[in-house]
């Protein structure tokens, strides 16, 4: 479960997280939607600890993540996190990329880690790239790279910042067909995407971020049906 | 238009001895490369350790390298140092005098190779439970490597130029130096340093070219 | 250290090396400049195949040590009974060496210029003389300006090896000094610090515009 | 020829090195001055023509002269026979002994303490050549060749190397100079006398005989004895090799 | 009028256009469409002249475009082009962007130039962006730059290839509404284009390309509604 509690977070004077309180079951899949600079991302990067937040608490499974005495690299391979840029590792092969991370923080032994990567990356469908440096595939494949490579983590979260929105409008389907198939094994997602029709599919329940406030939270049919917010009925006008 | 007679086969009777000192200049310059980079990247992390001290130190350091001739760098490692009681032999000198030199030009170009990475690489890392070193040493640093590799490849080629320089402080076995005493004895100028102009550029392409091979194995992607 | 024989004619006479120096480097970098230019150009006009010759001729400049080149062209000139002063021997093998520095930040800095932006200035009806004056030449230019900077730097440097033709720059004048005087330390600390002063405003001036330049 | 071409041209360019003194070297205002430069004021005037004087370090000697910048050599030259074969070498005008210079930390007292040393010399001198062989045949010490005699110096007197061989001129004028702490001529190096000539171009027959004459003539007119009293003092040396000709 | 007669051209050994014949008439408005590698840039970069052709001849206004006779430069400020890249001169500002190839080429006075381009600028509506860098724009605008750039030659016939896949979503519009107005004002156009219904709604004809060969040229409605050759069937059902 995360716990995120009266979170706030500013960059210099600029407050871009003014109070946020949201809870996310195991096994939920909840979508995040809202307009550039709502403060979406600055909040997928605070549950993952790469940023301090200001006020508030977030707790996951119980540990709160930004305490002194929280083990930060361990609770991260709890909490997969794939942003927009692929951040392919370009120095590695597809299989060096998935298996750098479990050897060296989990401490898995090489066949250990391979047999896992191998494991994963098929299961994203690249299968057969185990040996292709991530600069020789399309940006859809990379991303699903990158999916692989927080998989081989187990974590129990995982978090996806706008997976999408940096590909060519053809690679768009393979990835989103790949947190489909997450989602319906039950894993527990954050997802911030710009993908409507996707969200409203694939969701559990829907949030709706303006100015770093969380203005609506709701299931797909009631947030995209009869959305109450009138920044949100604006944003959906404009979306669609 | 020439009423000069060239005596190649004389001066080509010193060839051995000049191939010879070929292998001191290439030692010097490998020898400067090696502790060239070891002290770059040890400028590079005072740079970046936030320390004052330390940063001004290294940046000290890289300034006067790269400003100031390389000539007068290796004049001082001999007779700068010397008038302080602190005495190194030629060969001492023209390889601290080169290796100050090559640190300076090094730790820039690893600045900048460390600029052209993006931060989201080494945040992609953090994001994998990696710690700040692990995530440098197995994700920033091998990508920093490659974008230094033909900077530091030229940085060889200038160590081999320089070592030419050894001979204003008594270096008399490189190539330079032996050049330059078959010189002075015969007064067959043109000779002996058209001879060694070639070995020296024999030198340079093959550093170059083994860099390439190298390059073409070490980075398949 | 402080109670030194240095006068101030001996400064007047290591600031007239400090000129010497420079009028080698001003020389010397602006016609390798000129030259690097054209050779830039061609090569980059000719293809790789037609400039092989010219490239294998410059390439030689950047493969041997300029000490060697110096000692050589000195001995080739005397042979020929060019009778060229020392001055003009310095400047002649410092030109060509900057030009083959020179020719590789110009070719550098025509690729730079994305072929399509290229296009669209021949589409507009533009001749190659136009697109290179107008559009090539202004993009070019911010491209390479660092890095010719830093060559002309590097130049300034390098030229302290004409004391080997006798001609009295910086670093022979300290040189002279010392032996006359026997303080080493002092001279040659004051000869660095001239040279440190030289150079440093114009290095910064580079990354100054560098920083300008990359931000547009 | 080039003599015509002297005469004709009204300046008479020598080549002369500047860090060599007594022979050339520079006075507080920098400008030439030494035993070199006054022989090349007097060639001058023998030739009714002014002096030039054009400094050349010792590398650089042999291009000025083939480039056509100096007409003469006047810069303390050894007549090797290796050197004969690239230039034209007059008779001797000046002889050189050689004298060892140790630094007084050092320990060395005479030329045979110099075993196992660390020495030095002016690269391609005709002391530094013997010295050099010395080294190898003494199969201890080190031996170290400078560009400049005034590096030497500065060498020898920061402790850098222990001694040198240096002709006795240098070596009384630089210890005498005052300008080198703890250095002192410890005694002579048992090397064959250095005969310095004038050189020019090996063709220029009628330059040659002229410069030849012109030696003697320093000689015979008792200006070389006043020449070197002013700029070295003490014994004066012998320009004649005993028992042949020339 | 542009008559292209059999147009043949090669890349090495890959054949790009496998003999076009095709005819523009003045006024109309020709869109083409096709796959990805169809040959469509390929063509326009031909009728320019910025290309050489292998076979075929292509002729504006009677005047044969690959002749050694012909004014290239001269021909060339006939034909104004567009490409998907915006090509800003960055160092020139929007006005000196406009107004150069005029002075250079047509040799313009600077008054003469400044009055047409600050015309043609607004005219796309960058009338107050005179003194702008281009750097500075966002892409649509930069793109209704070279747009106004290369009406200021006075074009009688303009050639777009794809000038708005390289534009952010949001941006498309603009420039598609400079087009439509063109469109209306007369222009003789050939448009390459992969917006579906802006082709349906500005074209004379539209000519639908594949691998090299023109498979079809009809009427929008006919080509739309009752598309003949098979490979357009299955372009029209991908491409909605
Ligand atoms: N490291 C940072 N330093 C300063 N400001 C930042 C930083 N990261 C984000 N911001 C600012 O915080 C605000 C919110 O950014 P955030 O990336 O969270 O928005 P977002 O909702 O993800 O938007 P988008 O849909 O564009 O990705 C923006 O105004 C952004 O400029
Ligand atoms: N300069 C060139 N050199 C070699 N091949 C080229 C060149 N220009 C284009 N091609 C090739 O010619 C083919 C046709 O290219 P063209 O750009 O005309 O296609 P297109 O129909 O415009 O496609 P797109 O919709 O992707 O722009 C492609 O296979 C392309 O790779
Ligand atoms: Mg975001
Ligand atoms: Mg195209």
């Amino acid at each position: 479960m995360i716990e995120i509690q009266n979170v706030r977070k500013s960059f210099g004077s600029l407050e871009v997280l003014k109070g946020i309180d949201l809870t996310v079951n195991k096994g939920e899949v909840l979508t995040i939607i809202g307009g550039s600079g709502s403060g979406k991302s600055t909040l997928l990067t605070c549950i993952n600890g790469l940023e301090p937040i200001d006020a508030g608490r977030i707790l996951v499974d119980g540990t709160e993540v930004h305490a002194k005495s929280t083990n930060l690299n361990k609770l991260r391979s709890k909490l997969g996190i794939v942003f927009q840029q692929f951040n392919a590792f370009p120095h590695l092969t597809v299989l060096e990329n998935v298996m750098l991370a479990p050897r060296k923080v989990l401490g898995l032994s090489k066949e250990k880690a391979e047999e896992n990567a191998v494991k994963q990356l098929t299961h994203v469908g690249l299968g057969e790239k185990l040996g292709v440096y991530p600069t020789r595939m399309s940006g859809g494949q990379q991303q699903r790279m990158a999916i692989a490579r927080a998989l081989a983590m187990s974590p129990e979260y995982m978090l996806f910042d706008e997976v999408t929105s940096a590909l060519d409008p053809q690679l768009v389907g393979e990835v989103l067909d790949t947190l489909r198939m997450l989602a319906s094994e039950g894993m527990t997602m954050i997802c911030v995407t710009h993908e409507m029709k996707f969200a409203r599919e694939v969701s559990d329940r829907v949030a709706f971020f303006h100015k770093g406030v969380m203005a609506e939270i709701a299931a797909p049919e009631a947030l995209f049906g009869a959305p109450k917010d009138p920044e949100l009925q604006k944003f959906l006008a404009a979306t669609h | 238009m020439f009423s000069y007679t060239f005596h190649w086969n004389q001066a080509l009777k010193a060839l051995p001895q000049m191939l010879d000192g070929a292998l001191v200049t290439l030692q010097v310059a490998l020898l400067s490369m090696v502790i060239g980079l070891a002290l770059a990247l040890a400028l590079t992390a005072c740079r970046l350790s936030g320390n004052r001290i330390l940063g001004g130190f290294a940046t000290a350091w890289v300034e006067i390298a790269r400003n100031t001739p390389a000539l007068f760098q290796i004049y001082m490692a001999h007779f700068g140092l010397g008038n302080f009681g602190i005495h190194l032999s030629p060969y001492t000198a023209l390889l601290a005098g080169i290796a100050f030199n090559n640190a300076g030009y090094l730790a820039e170009n690893f600045r900048g190779a460390l600029k052209a990475i993006p931060d989201t690489q080494a945040r992609a890392g953090r994001s994998l439970g990696m710690t700040p070193v692990q995530a440098f040493r197995y994700i920033v640093l091998p990508q920093m490597l490659r974008i230094a590799f033909l900077p530091v490849t030229n940085q060889m080629v200038w160590a081999i130029l320089m070592t030419s320089l050894g001979v204003t402080v008594g270096m008399n076995t490189d190539l330079a130096g032996i050049t330059q005493e078959l010189n002075a004895r015969s007064f067959r100028t043109f000779e002996f340093f058209a001879i060694a102009a070639i070995i020296y550029y024999l030198i340079a392409k093959a550093v170059t070219l083994g860099a390439r091979l190298l390059a073409a194995r070490m980075f398949r992607y | 250290m402080f109670n030194t024989a240095l006068t101030l004619a001996d400064l007047g006479f290591l600031l007239q090396g400090a000129l010497m120096t420079l009028a080698v480097t001003a020389v010397s970098v602006t016609a390798g400049t000129v030259l690097g230019i054209i050779f830039g150009v061609v090569r980059n006009q000719v293809g790789p195949y037609w400039a092989a010759p010219l490239t294998f001729v410059l390439d030689i400049f950047r493969s041997v040590p300029l000490l060697i080149q110096l000692v050589l062209a000195n001995a080739f000139q005397a042979i020929a009974k060019l009778g060229w002063a020392p001055f003009t021997t310095s400047c002649v093998v410092l030109s060509l060496y900057t030009a083959a520095y020179c020719t590789e930040i110009v070719r550098g800095g025509i690729s730079s210029v994305p072929p399509t932006t290229r296009r669209a200035a021949r589409s507009l009806g533009m001749t190659w003389w136009q697109d290179m004056r107008y559009i090539v030449a202004p993009l070019a230019t911010r491209v390479s300006l660092p890095s010719w900077i830093g060559l002309t730097l590097g130049v300034m440097k390098d030229s302290a090896l004409v004391l080997w033709l006798g001609l009295i720059e910086l670093l022979r004048a300290s040189q002279v000094l010392v032996t006359r005087l026997q303080e080493p330390l002092l001279i040659l600390l004051i000869c660095g610090a001239i040279y440190f002063l030289i150079s440093f405003p114009i290095a910064r001036l580079g990354g100054y515009l560098e920083k300008r330049w990359s931000n547009d | 020829d080039k003599l015509d071409d002297v005469i004709g041209s009204g300046t008479l360019r020598c080549a002369v090195v500047l860090d060599f003194p007594p022979m050339g070297s520079r006075d507080e205002n920098n400008n030439p001055i030494g035993f070199d430069v006054d022989y090349c004021n007097d060639l001058a005037k023998a030739l009714g023509v002014t002096a030039e004087i054009v400094e050349t370090p010792f590398p650089e000697r042999i291009p000025a002269l083939m480039s056509g910048r100096v007409d003469v050599g006047v810069a303390s030259t050894s007549d090797t026979l290796e050197r004969a074969k690239t230039v034209g070498m007059t008779i001797p005008y000046f002889a050189f002994e050689m004298a060892v210079t140790a630094n007084e930390k050092s320990g060395v007292k005479s030329f045979e303490d110099m075993k196992g040393k660390v020495v030095g010399a002016t690269a391609g001198t005709f002391e530094a050549i013997a010295l050099e062989k010395q080294v190898k045949e003494w199969g201890a010490g080190e031996f170290r060749p400078y560009q400049t005699q005034a590096d030497v110096f500065l060498a020898l007197s920061q402790g850098q190397i222990d001694a040198t061989v240096s002709t006795s001129t240098v070596a009384q004028a630089n210890v005498k100079g005052g300008k080198f702490a703890g250095i002192s001529v410890v005694g002579k190096a048992p090397f064959d006398t250095d005969y310095v000539a004038l050189f020019t171009n090996r063709e220029e027959y009628g330059f040659i005989n002229f410069l030849n004459l012109f030696i003697n003539q320093q000689v015979r007119t008792g200006r070389y004895a006043e020449l070197y009293e002013k700029w070295v003092g003490g014994e004066l040396p012998d320009l004649t090799a005993k028992g042949v000709y020339r």
